[in-house]
């Protein structure tokens, strides 16, 4: 099977100019997060941090300097730190993970890792509206004395919703003190604020903020109950080794991502936007103000996604899109349906999620190519 | 967004060539039948022209809406039955245009099966006065499929509306 | 709190000398396999898997031919490998993921993450004897008609013990046909022989055979019900996107490890055991043939294992122990007390897991550290 | 071998340099007082030796069968009260042997509460003929804390027998 995967590489070939920009579905590492891992793999650390020998006791430094940058970055404690090997992970521990049973809700535009396993727990969902943002007033009337759980993500993944978490908060517990707030911070770290006062449990993903896979994480302040069992580390919610290599990435990724210049990214982030936007019959998905600085998303009419994403790439641009050809389920995005657009519009979406290693000349050559691709696959069309 | 994935196997070279470079697209002046399957909302439309003389299918071209296998079966598929009779034309099963293609993923089927489908719909048409022998009356499952495909999509669609 | 443990190994120092036996619990990654994971991280296969791009596709070829050689070492498909982020998760699809319900059979020297999911299952424990090899005997009495799950491990984690999984195969499937059987074979890999012909599911897991943290895999010819909910990629059974630069890791150290000399590695491993035995009151710990060829555990009596562990490690050695010490639960290692051992001998218990990066010097080096530590302790001891 | 494991905290310098090089080791030559406290069974056993001229404890020695911790606190223990009168002696807590250690993690300390059960121990039965108001007839927390320990090993271990 990889040999045909070797010759479809070989016949797309490697374009003279390439421009990733698919970092929200795979995060790419930068050398010096990769620099930071390292060490952990055969230097120091490279034994289990529960372990009293000296490779553990250093692979316990490490995992404790985390917890400690993590929580500094929330304004919480080291000790409700929790390790899994993905944001995936962390979403199931919290949604699963609950001890209360009762109602749990849901936003309508979370990550299927939220999402699904809500829904094994019949979570009802509450509606946004066509900016993604979530209805205040609806939340409210759905959190009632049985509600155990509420979950709302503070930066949507396609869209870059901006969710007002601090006021979810506020008014589930207004409702009842009881409830618990789950914040999905996942697209929020490092690019917006995040605050624990604001949250009873929160997720974090390592190579959402260009870490290396194989890390995530779960602010908690409840006790929770794993959903999978085994051996314990020094990590008591989920079982096995804590991946110390991944967390170390995991660490100084967040350390270059507090860095990042905002302003910077927002400025190429619209001009992106408004150079995509003056292609014609393009729509721009999720909001124009309280949109995170990362991200682009659009909707070319009458072209199909996934024929996009492979017109690009062998452009060297490389992107992923909400269209559901592929899956013969025939849904597109739950999120670009939840926020009310058409079968069609959600076919023709295309993600962008930009980083400090996009060049302004990377900005320009995007604009370049992306209407020279759109054209040709309209003229294909017989939309 | 993580919908537009699961792809198990991936492309063939030359449903990338056909991508790159697709034979027969394109609208045809005069064509003696028109036909289309497959709907915007699912993702994947094929609208295939033919012209047909003396029983032979002389030109045959085609568009597509669709992901980049789609392309490629109708770019394939309009080639194949180019120079053929229709009856012949009409005996293409979507495996064969699969094989043409040098295999198809198992999701990526019904690209094949939509360009048949939209084959089949073009040839019933063109005899939709005079029904040849090898015709048979009831639909293929490769036209079942379009059709199926079409009256999904409008299930699921629900009161949706489009806001384009 | 990491200020303490920097305190703490500053006051270890690092000793002129380091011989890292500590390989069941998190194994030392060899250079070379760090090497074959780099490129995934940022210079090709740093796509998602599923998403129709060149880093994607770059991804899943990478995928496939890990499928591919592992399928090829047990003689199986590679379709019916699944990708996990450890074994633990492996362990833990295939216990909690069989969907018919009924009676889980798992030998009494389970691993952990086998134990704890499948023990929620109120599963039968099937006792095994003195050396650690499970009683086929009372095997074939549990199974019967209500049987729908079987779980031995190929080769014990602490003892080193090899089951014989044919055997069970047989025993299990004679007595009822659609029983499944679950292969743990995390510690067998590249040790001993695997066929998937006898088992229905089987687990491994890429740090147990020098891979990198962060990779499992589960081989399965039935369907089952992931515990765990969200996006899917090319992986079907867990959600996430797959660890490719682990699995890229997992690929390589799997192909140095079916390299390995184990001839070498027994020899080492005998005279490991011949020269510890030799310490007065020191019992070996599992059997001595049909022993992996990697595996010394002793039991050195009157001392107590973390006190080993924190002596060894100041020498330079790194151990683990099967003592509960720590624990406060007074519990120690489930294996040793199940193959008959006394809470004293289970204290005193000190597992050596061997690579082929151990020299014959450092066998000799531990030979003579380990019988002054020893000596030292037990000159502590009241006992 | 994980059960050994599950260490948040770490030890201190102080605990390693004490399990380095212990202060007051060793059994003593005709001591006025010794006592055990612990089971093999539980992974530890702390021995204390004292001797006691005048109401002072002139010297006090250990032994210990146990993690470095055990055997850090049952050091830093002897080395407290060597000097002091056997009321202050008997008036040192677990907290205090903690705290000269530079903190124990919480799962260590049972360690220290050991240390102190078994110097208690001793002290009591230096007195057992001839109890002093200041030693309490009940027993305290660290002596009743040794004595579940042992008897819940005993417990835990019912009819298992030692191969040893
Ligand atoms: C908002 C959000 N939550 C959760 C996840 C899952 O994280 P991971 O990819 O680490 O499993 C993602 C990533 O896709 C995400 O964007
Ligand atoms: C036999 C056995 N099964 C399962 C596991 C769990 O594997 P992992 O450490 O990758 O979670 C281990 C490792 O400790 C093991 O030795």
């Amino acid at each position: 099977m990889s040999g045909r995967v070797r010759e479809l590489l070989k016949s797309h070939g490697t374009p003279p100019r390439e421009v990733y920009l698919d970092n929200e579905n795979s995060g790419w590492v930068p050398p010096e997060v990769v620099e930071a891992t390292l060490p952990y793999f055969n230097v120091k650390g490279y034994g289990h941090p529960s372990i009293t020998n000296k490779p553990g006791w250093e692979a316990l430094e490490l995992i404790l300097e985390f917890k400690e940058l993590l929580s500094s970055v929330i304004n919480g404690e080291p000790e409700n730190v929790h390790i899994t090997h993905s944001g995936t992970e962390a979403n199931n521990l919290a949604i699963l993970g609950v001890k209360r049973r009762g109602k749990v809700i849901v936003s309508d535009v979370e990550h299927y890792s939220v999402l699904l396993p809500a829904l094994t727990l019949d979570a009802v969902r509450a509606p946004v509206d066509e900016q993604g943002f979530i209805d205040l007033d609806v939340l409210s009337q759905l959190v009632d004395s049985e509600t155990v759980l509420v979950s709302v993500q503070a930066v949507n993944h396609e869209i870059g919703t901006i969710q007002p978490v601090k006021e979810v908060y506020e008014v589930v517990k207004d409702r009842n003190p009881d409830a618990l707030v789950h914040v999905d911070a996942c697209d929020a770290l490092g690019r917006v604020e995040l605050n624990s006062d604001y949250a009873d449990l929160m997720t974090f993903s390592s190579h959402k903020v260009l870490g290396p896979k194989g890390a995530g994480a779960l602010y908690t302040k409840v006790k929770l109950e794993p959903p999978l069992k085994g051996a314990l580390s020094t990590e008591t919610l989920w079982p096995g080794v804590e991946n110390v290599p991944a967390v170390a990435g995991f660490k100084k990724a967040l350390e270059l991502y507090l860095e990042d210049d905002l302003e910077e990214l927002r400025r190429k982030r619209d001009k992106l936007i408004k150079g995509l936007l003056s292609i014609p019959d393009t729509l721009l998905n999720g909001p124009r103000d309280r949109r995170a600085p990362d991200n682009v998303n659009v909707s070319f009419l009458r072209v199909e996604g996934e024929a996009i994403t492979v017109e690009l790439s062998m452009r060297g641009i490389y992107v992923s899109s909400g269209s559901a050809c592929t899956s013969r389920l025939l849904e597109p995005s739950h999120v670009m349906l939840a926020i009310g657009r058409s079968y069609e519009e959600a076919h023709g979406s295309v993600m962008f999620k930009l980083t400090r290693y996009l060049t302004w000349e990377d900005v320009d050559y995007v604009l370049e190519q992306v209407p020279e691709a759109i054209e040709r696959l309209r003229n294909i069309s017989p939309l | 967004m993580l919908m537009s994935t699961r792809v198990p196997l991936p492309y063939t070279p030359k449903v990338l060539e056909l991508f790159r470079n697709p034979r027969n697209l394109g609208k045809m002046e005069s064509p003696d039948v028109v036909s289309q399957a497959g709907s915007p909302a699912c993702g994947d439309v094929i609208t295939i022209y033919l012209k047909i003389r003396c029983g032979i299918v002389v030109e045959a071209k085609f568009e597509s809406y669709g992901c980049a296998a789609n392309i490629a079966a109708a770019s394939a598929l309009t080639e194949m039955i180019k120079g053929k009779k229709v009856e012949e034309a009409w005996s293409v099963e979507w495996k064969d245009v699969a094989d043409e293609l040098g295999g198809l993923p198992a999701i990526k089927r019904h690209c094949s099966i939509l360009a048949v489908g939209a084959l089949r719909r073009a040839i019933r048409s063109y005899y939709k006065d005079e029904k040849p022998e090898w015709l048979p009356s009831e639909l293929t499952l490769a036209e079942r499929q379009a059709l199926e495909e079409e009256e999904l999509i409008d299930r699921l669609y629900g009161g949706r509306v489009a806001r384009t």
